[in-house]
């Protein structure tokens, strides 16, 4: 709670922060207790605002945990500086330049995958560290030296799909959203199951539409052996009813990714009948860090959810950075590449070559518990077994 | 001027029919009938603002029939309305300038600015002088009394510069004290501009000494064209428009 | 002549009510308007604002709540050149809407434009900078000549929805992601590669700054003359009476048709800027909302002043950056949640403020500031009586014509 | 061929639920000349309070989905109602004005929802009927397809008859004319204005609640993506008509159902692109009366 | 109320002493647009019979007329047979019997002939259909049509129907020759003086040979202020008076 008030007042009021900042820079060589300046900029208003509490109640437990609670590297505090993104590049963009500006060596955050591509940007054109959060797009793993991500990536989803392919079932049908995440996960599906000798086709469904019934019916008759479903947004419980009304899960076993709690309900009577790969949920991985993770969260007031680990990885990754790197974006980067760590996933690797963050994923289903939903592990999927094909480039 | 076989229909409903007649240059011919007989109607498709059924408008010789209003404006045609059409929230010299810029050529243009000294302007102020609004150039024209508002018209339409002018009803809502003002301002057009003036009137104490001819129409058909004495000799006109002898 | 003396008769008689008339306002410059004195003021008066803002950067000035740093920072310079772009872009409205009356709901189209534009061109044809923005700039002329002529065969609402048509188009399009162009919803990234070192970077910030304010000048510059020339005076009375400028011989389609394109371009222009400015290009920008903030920003600083477009532009862009730092503040979440959780919606307070602003302060932050000038000087007085204009009074109704 | 009828079906059901919307803002713009951006808010408010007083009541019962449409045409009713009479009025013969405040409501109440119900989308849940499907020509339609037609053309009927059997249709077209003109007369035009404001929310807060089962979510922003395909409907089927409207309703649905389906979803850039061909070419829309 | 006979168009003695006043206004004034356009204006509308306004242009005739119906913002007294009604809003001023009949005619031009009749209906009244079309036939014949395609005098029919629909107490009739055919002109000169034998008229008027016809009184008005009352006849008979006031010096023998 009063971690919380703390945030408030350095967000109250950008002069404060701006001199602090000053005074940061003046008196670095002094060393001693100047806080370090870390900016996160991510949803806490608009579309994916839940995603934004999850992801910073995570954050701020994994500082805690890395710091052993103190908040401080050699007796410096971590000073966190939150910027709200509602969501909206230009927005993010903004908030990146000013935080810049004002000598932030470290950024962080945002859950929106077109704007971790605009800060991925802005860390190479101005060279300092950015460790992305839960944003899901492939595309920043070994875009540049700067950009590492807290989370997992598209790849790694649909290759934890891979999972419930059984023997010589093989004609795999992606139905998506036909916009960048659905695209990105068909992308994602040929690559890992069409290497493994699956037949890909999809049935990709106009963004703009409302009504899927007409798909879903389409997605019947393509008499699929596995339905790979990418879909995120409010019309997903929709989408679900249309699937069941024409009769698709009779046809084939369906997968797609679980999303956090409050999403449960949207998958309505059919969550039974659905196989999830997951990232995370509380119950998923079994190890102390997990557990330390919960603990804190919860005490914290918030529930622990699908997000919470990207934060507190960024939170450990922060840690990390800043206590071999000391503020040295260079330095910083040679701590962080390579490096392998126990988080509340389990063993967890920052690949060198492309900053990929290995980390193992999760099958699961739901099952109903009176009125509501609860999520059951089926299996957990080693991290290298959906370790994602290595980036060229970087 | 000259139309032939003028007809309107509007759904069924005969507005106007087979209306023919010629208006030499430089005489003033007046318009009457009785309310709803089509005079404004005439005015419209006269002025392009209606397209007729049939029939052809013949400016200066040119056929006009299928040209628009702006281009009729441009070939000379001016005209007023039947209730007063101003810019209202321009001032009267700016309602007066933009008419005077239209026959100065590049009244459009992005690149000439309206000034103190200008043709336009300096000939918006005479004018405006001429009809007796010389003192009210800075009122915004849609604050400008009734009669006030006729005049303004009258002086947008000198500014134009036409060979032709059709006035609709200059006279109605004028108070008595100013139609005498207005009737001259009115044979000026006449006289010192030279326009071929065809005018509705219902005043017809101000039409008859005007005017050198005097068209009749009752239910979208002409009935007479003829000097004044002749039509209002006409028993029909006195019955369908006068009524009982004034 | 006669109508001369009666007129002065007329005048005795009338003179009590005439007195108590005012003048109408004069014409910008018209004859008789002004005394050297207050035009060289007009005068000053902008040239020392632009200056003023060209020094900025090397200032070192705080604002607390309203600027997010001292101006010299990155953060503050960065805010107050999008406020510049956006200024811009509620000039080239302005023109549109307050001189023309043109209701247009698809203005974003061409900023999108010019963002989204510039980046392709850049990236695909490889060209630099400069050749790049000349070619979106023809691009945008041509474009804004053809659909302004289809869209300009209407008037009124139905206008408003043809523009909205084309925009939405446009908008479908950018987020379709057609040949990869445009990055769909994701957004498409500046192509750095094209563009000059001092314009990439956040240390190179007041460079943009200067840009924006270069741009912005300029378009200040074009709507004054568009709007100074006589088609924009003629455009002022196509926007009363449309009818009446054809009976004088003019055609108000040519008139509406540059002013629809002098807008567009500009609105170009100025997207080119923001492409530069945050380094991409987001759908958004194409988007209804868009226009609506345009319109917004338009509204609130006064409908038909171009000062007051950039002011509104200004307050705008201030105040949606800053009430979401005021949102987040623990003053906020302090309060019971009646208060709370309104006034932790920065757009809850922009809308309240705007519907306050349509119905108390019909001429906007531009009759405020002649409000508040009126207590000084005469001549304010004089031009705040005579009333300001309302934004009803500029669109012209469907059926206005007799 | 069962396709084919799936989509037709469907699409029909879409168009009644864009009617539902339209036909209030349809006329609220046909009296009264206000665009109505404010339109979506009433209906997310209907589509709110409807789901919350179904799931005080039982959301599966029929009792629950029945009061829920009772309660979201009443908050429409109430919300609306006072935007006519605290906003609009104010602004009496001022059109741009009173467009332009109801801009300002729209986006100050989407954000003052969004602070109250969050921004997650909520899942309403009706009786179990509503979920199943028909089988019509081998095709399953879903049953909240019918409801959705049936409660369309009440609605429209309803509105039809009030405006041809009852003085205030005449009224208002006169009022919105020349509203001095009809107080003069010894009108009080405004409750018959704030009539028309009542009863298109009433309408769009039914709308609400059949959109919000129809679509599967309910959340502060469903009204306003409604709002802009409720504009081209009306503006299609042209001021005033509600019959227009209709037509337009099913019109455009279909288009976008057809062309998503069979033409790489492009939907919605045939539906605008329908829009301009028929204001370009039918300015005053496919039904209205010439402006 | 108003007693079944009333000399027609002849002597302006009959209307004399405050009693015999339907309407009396009291230092009025109004404004329009933050501007004062009526300054003081005093007038009473005599119980019976014709009451004409006079005055130029712009000196606030129609202004005073709105005034009294509420549809400007006014200040004074306007008592309507002993009734204070100036500070009523304007469709309770015509509910207590106040008819209206504006300068430009105000259709509704969307409507159709009939519906601007229907509309015009007052609860509580009889509605003088035959009245209207015994006056005015052309009404029926166009009942279809949309008021706004009529010519301009058709709608100034329309306008004066509408007023003498209903039972009023008084008729306010604003320019209503204004663009009207010299026949039509006498017509509506017939249709005002059918019209007071009923009910007491305060009438706005530019053609001075109507105001003859019938007013028994003047009120005339400059600059905002009435500066006039009497007997029509009296003052329309004085040039002098007439050329000061109205511009215009009216002979003995009514030629304008
Ligand atoms: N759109 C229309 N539909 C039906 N009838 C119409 C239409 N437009 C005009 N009319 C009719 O055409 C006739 C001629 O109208 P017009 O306005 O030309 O008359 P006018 O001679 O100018 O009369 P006034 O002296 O009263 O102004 C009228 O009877 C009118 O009702
Ligand atoms: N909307 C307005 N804004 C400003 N001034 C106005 C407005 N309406 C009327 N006036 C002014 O009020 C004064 C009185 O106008 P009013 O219409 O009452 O005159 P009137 O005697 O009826 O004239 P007319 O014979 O021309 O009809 C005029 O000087 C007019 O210019
Ligand atoms: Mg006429
Ligand atoms: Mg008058």
């Amino acid at each position: 709670d009063d971690s919380d008030a703390d945030n408030g007042g350095s967000n109250d009021d950008g002069g404060t922060t701006a001199e602090n900042a000053g005074g940061d820079g003046d008196s670095e060589d002094a060393g001693g207790g100047d806080p370090y300046p870390v900016g996160i900029i991510y949803s806490e208003t608009g579309p994916l605002a839940a995603y934004g509490e999850q992801y910073k109640a995570g954050l701020e437990a994994g500082i805690d945990y890395a710091t052993d609670g103190t908040g401080e590297i050699d007796g410096r505090a971590i000073e966190i500086t939150y910027r709200d993104d509602a969501g909206n590049q230009d927005t993010a963009v903004a908030a990146a330049k000013d935080l810049i500006g004002q000598d932030y060596k470290i950024l962080g955050g945002t859950i929106v995958s077109g704007i971790a591509v605009a800060m991925a940007d802005q860390a190479e054109q101005n060279e300092i560290l950015y460790i992305s959060g839960p944003a899901a797009v492939d595309a920043i793993t070994g875009v540049n030296d700067y950009t590492f991500r807290s989370g997992r990536q598209s790849l790694q989803d649909v290759a934890a799909a891979g999972s419930f392919l059984e023997g010589d079932a093989n004609k795999v049908v992606v139905y998506a959203q036909d916009n960048a995440f659905g695209q990105g996960n068909l992308a994602a599906v040929d690559a890992v199951l069409g290497a493994n000798g699956a037949e890909v086709s999809s049935v990709m469904v106009p963004e703009d539409a409302t009504e899927f019934t007409p798909f879903a019916a389409q997605l019947k008759d393509a008499e699929p052996d596995m339905i790979f479903v990418a879909w995120a947004g409010a019309t997903s419980a929709n989408m679900w009813q249309a699937l069941e009304q024409q009769d698709v899960f009779d046809v084939a076993p369906v997968v797609t990714g679980l999303g956090d709690s409050v999403t449960f309900d949207a998958y309505g009577p059919v969550a039974e009948n659905i196989s999830f790969l997951n990232h995370y949920f509380p119950g998923a991985p079994d190890n102390e860090v997990n557990t330390a993770m919960v603990e804190a969260v919860e005490e914290a007031g918030s529930t622990p959810d699908l997000f919470t680990p990207d934060g507190f990885v960024a939170g450990q990754m922060i840690v990390q950075a800043l206590t071999e790197g000391d503020g040295d974006v260079n330095a910083m980067i040679d701590a962080l590449e390579g490096w392998e760590f126990e988080g509340p996933k389990g063993t967890t690797t920052i690949r060198e070559s492309d900053h990929a963050l290995l980390q193992e994923m999760y099958t699961a289903s739901l099952v109903a518990d009176g009125d509501s939903w609860v999520p059951e592990l089926i299996d957990t999927v080693p991290a290298e077994d959906v370790a994602p094909p290595e980036a060229s480039g970087k | 001027m000259e139309v032939s076989d003028l007809s309107l229909k509007i759904g069924g409903a005969q507005i106007l029919e087979d209306i023919s007649f010629t208006v030499p240059t430089g005489e003033i011919v007046g318009v009457i009938g009785p309310n709803g007989a089509g005079k404004t109607t005439l005015f419209n498709l006269i002025s392009g603002v209606m397209t007729p059924t049939t029939g052809r408008v013949v400016l200066d010789g040119r056929d006009v029939t299928n040209r628009s209003v702006t281009q009729r404006a441009v070939a000379g045609l001016g005209r007023t309305f039947q209730t007063s059409s101003v810019f209202p929230a321009l001032s009267v010299e700016e309602n007066v300038r933009l008419a005077a810029q239209v026959s100065e050529g590049r009244a459009l243009s992005l690149f000439t600015f309206p000034r103190r000294g200008d043709r336009a302007t300096s000939r918006a102020r005479d004018l405006l002088g001429e009809v007796g609004l010389g003192d009210r150039m800075g009122f915004r024209a849609g604050d400008l009394p009734h009669g006030d508002k006729r005049k303004l018209e009258i002086a947008m339409l000198l500014a134009t510069d036409p060979s032709v002018v059709l006035l609709d009803e200059p006279m109605a809502g004028v108070a008595s004290g100013d139609v005498a003002g207005l009737t001259e301002v009115i044979r000026s057009l006449h006289t010192d501009h030279g326009c071929t003036v065809l005018m509705v009137e219902h005043h017809m104490e101000v039409l008859l000494g005007l005017v050198e001819r005097v068209a009749v129409l009752h239910f979208g058909n002409l009935l007479a064209i003829d000097s004044p004495d002749a039509v209002m000799a006409d028993p029909t006109v006195q019955s369908a428009y006068l009524g009982e002898p004034v | 002549m006669t109508a001369m003396n009666t007129q002065k008769a007329d005048e005795k008689v009338q003179g009590k009510v005439a007195a108590m008339r005012k003048a109408a306002r004069a014409p910008q410059d018209g004859p008789g308007s002004q005394g050297t004195r207050s035009r060289l003021l007009a005068l000053i008066v902008p040239v020392g604002l632009v200056v003023l803002l060209a020094c900025l950067p090397l200032l070192n000035i705080s604002i607390p709540g309203v600027l997010p740093g001292a101006t010299y920072t990155p953060g503050t310079l960065h805010m107050l050149a999008l406020a510049m772009v956006m200024a811009g872009v509620a000039l080239s409205y302005h023109l549109l809407f307050g001189v023309a009356g043109l209701l247009s709901f698809g203005h974003a189209l061409y900023f999108g434009l010019g963002a989204y534009g510039l980046g392709i061109v850049m990236e695909k044809l490889e060209l630099g900078l400069v050749p790049a923005a000349l070619v979106v700039i023809v691009a945008g002329l041509v474009m804004s000549t053809i659909l302004g002529a289809v869209s300009l065969q209407v008037t009124g609402i139905p206008f408003a929805m043809v523009t909205l048509a084309f925009a939405q188009a446009g908008f479908v399009l950018v987020r379709k992601n057609p040949g990869g162009l445009t990055g769909g919803e994701e957004g498409m990234r500046l192509p750095t590669d094209y563009v000059p070192d001092w314009l990439v970077g956040v240390a190179d910030t007041r460079n943009l700054y200067w840009v924006a304010l270069a741009a912005l000048v300029l378009a200040f510059v074009i709507v004054t003359w568009v709007q100074r020339s006589r088609a924009g005076h003629v455009a002022e009375a196509v926007r009363e009476n449309e009818l009446r400028v054809q009976v004088l011989g003019m055609r108000p389609f040519l008139v509406k048709l540059a002013i629809f394109v002098s807008a567009s371009v500009i609105a170009a222009g100025m997207g080119m800027v923001h492409l530069l400015l945050n380094s991409g290009a987001v759908p958004h920008t194409m988007s209804a909302e868009f226009t609506i903030s345009l319109l917004l920003m338009v509204v609130l600083g006064g409908v038909g002043s171009r000062w007051g477009a950039v002011a509104g532009a200004f307050v705008y862009v201030i105040l949606s950056q800053r009430l979401a730092v005021l949102a987040q503040s623990s003053a906020i979440d302090d309060l019971p949640a009646v208060l709370a959780i309104p006034l932790s919606e920065p757009m809850f307070i922009l809308g309240t403020i705007f519907i306050l602003v349509v119905m108390f302060l019909p001429g906007g932050l531009a009759a405020l500031g002649l409000r508040v000038r009126a207590l000084f000087s005469r001549r304010a007085r004089a031009e705040l009586d005579e009333g300001t204009r309302t934004p009803g009074e500029l669109v012209q109704e469907d059926g206005q014509q007799p | 061929m069962s396709e084919v009828i799936l989509l037709a079906v469907t699409g029909a059901g879409l168009g009644a639920i864009y009617f539902l919307v339209a036909s209030g803002l349809s006329l609220i713009y046909g009296l009264m000349g206000v665009l109505n951006f404010a339109h979506g808010v009433f209906l997310s408010l209907g589509a709110f309070l409807g789901l919350e007083v179904a799931q005080r009541l039982g959301a599966s019962s029929w009792t629950g989905f029945a009061v829920s449409l009772l309660v979201g045409a009443l908050a429409g009713a109430v919300f609306a109602a006072l935007t006519e009479r605290v906003l609009v009025q104010k602004l009496y013969n001022r059109h741009i004005e009173q467009v332009l405040v109801t801009v300002g409501l729209g986006l100050a109440a989407v954000a003052l929802f969004d602070g109250i119900w969050g921004t997650d989308p909520r899942f309403p849940r009706g009786p179990a009927w509503l979920d199943e499907t028909s089988t019509i020509g081998g095709a399953n339609i879903p049953n909240i397809v019918f409801v959705a037609i049936i409660a369309a053309a009440a609605v429209l009927a309803a509105i039809v008859l009030f405006l041809k059997h009852t003085r205030y249709g005449m009224i208002i077209r006169a009022g919105v004319e020349n509203r001095s003109m009809v107080t003069a007369l010894g009108i009080d035009v405004r409750n018959a204005f704030t009539l028309v404001f009542t009863i298109g929310g009433a309408a769009a807060g039914i709308g609400g609640v059949l959109a919000s089962h129809h679509f599967g979510y309910v959340s502060p922003m469903l009204g306003q993506t409604l709002l802009i395909f409720a504009f081209i409907v009306t503006v299609i089927g042209g001021l005033g008509s509600l019959i227009g409207a209709a037509v337009a309703s099913v019109l455009v649905a279909l288009l976008q159902q057809f062309a998503n389906f069979y033409l790489w979803g492009t939907g919605d850039f045939a539906v605008v692109v329908l829009l301009a061909l028929v204001l370009l070419t039918r300015p005053s829309g496919l039904m209205g009366r010439k402006a | 109320m108003t007693p079944a006979s009333v000399p027609e168009t002849t002597a302006p003695e009959a209307v004399a002493g405050s009693g015999d006043h339907i309407l009396s206004v009291r230092g009025l004034t109004a404004h329009v647009a933050g501007q004062q356009v009526v300054e003081h204006v005093d007038l009473e509308v005599a119980a019976t019979g014709v009451t004409a306004l006079l005055g130029r242009n712009g000196v606030g005739k129609t202004s005073t007329i709105k005034a009294i119906m509420g549809l400007i913002g006014r200040s004074g007294t306007i008592d309507l047979a002993g009734q204070d009604i100036s500070t009523l809003p304007t469709h309770k001023v015509a509910q207590l019997g106040v008819g209206y009949v504006p300068e430009d005619r105000e259709v509704f031009s969307a409507l159709s002939v009939s519906e601007n009749l229907r509309i015009a209906e007052r609860k509580g009244h009889d509605h003088r259909y035959e009245l209207v079309y015994d006056l005015f036939p052309e009404l029926k014949q166009r009942a279809g049509q949309a008021a706004g395609t009529l010519s301009g005098g058709q709608q100034q029919m329309v306008s004066l129907a509408r007023a003498l629909l209903n039972d009023n107490r008084v008729l306010l009739v604003d320019e209503p020759t204004k663009g009207l055919a010299p026949r039509l002109v006498q017509e509506v000169g017939r249709v005002l003086a059918r019209a007071a034998e009923v009910v007491p008229v305060l009438l706005v008027e530019q053609n001075l040979q109507v105001v003859r016809d019938l007013a028994h009184h003047a009120v005339v008005l400059t600059g905002g202020r009435s500066v006039h009352h009497g007997p029509a006849a009296e003052f329309l008979g004085d040039p002098d008076l007439t050329q000061r006031l109205l511009g215009v010096s009216t002979g003995a023998e009514g030629s304008i």
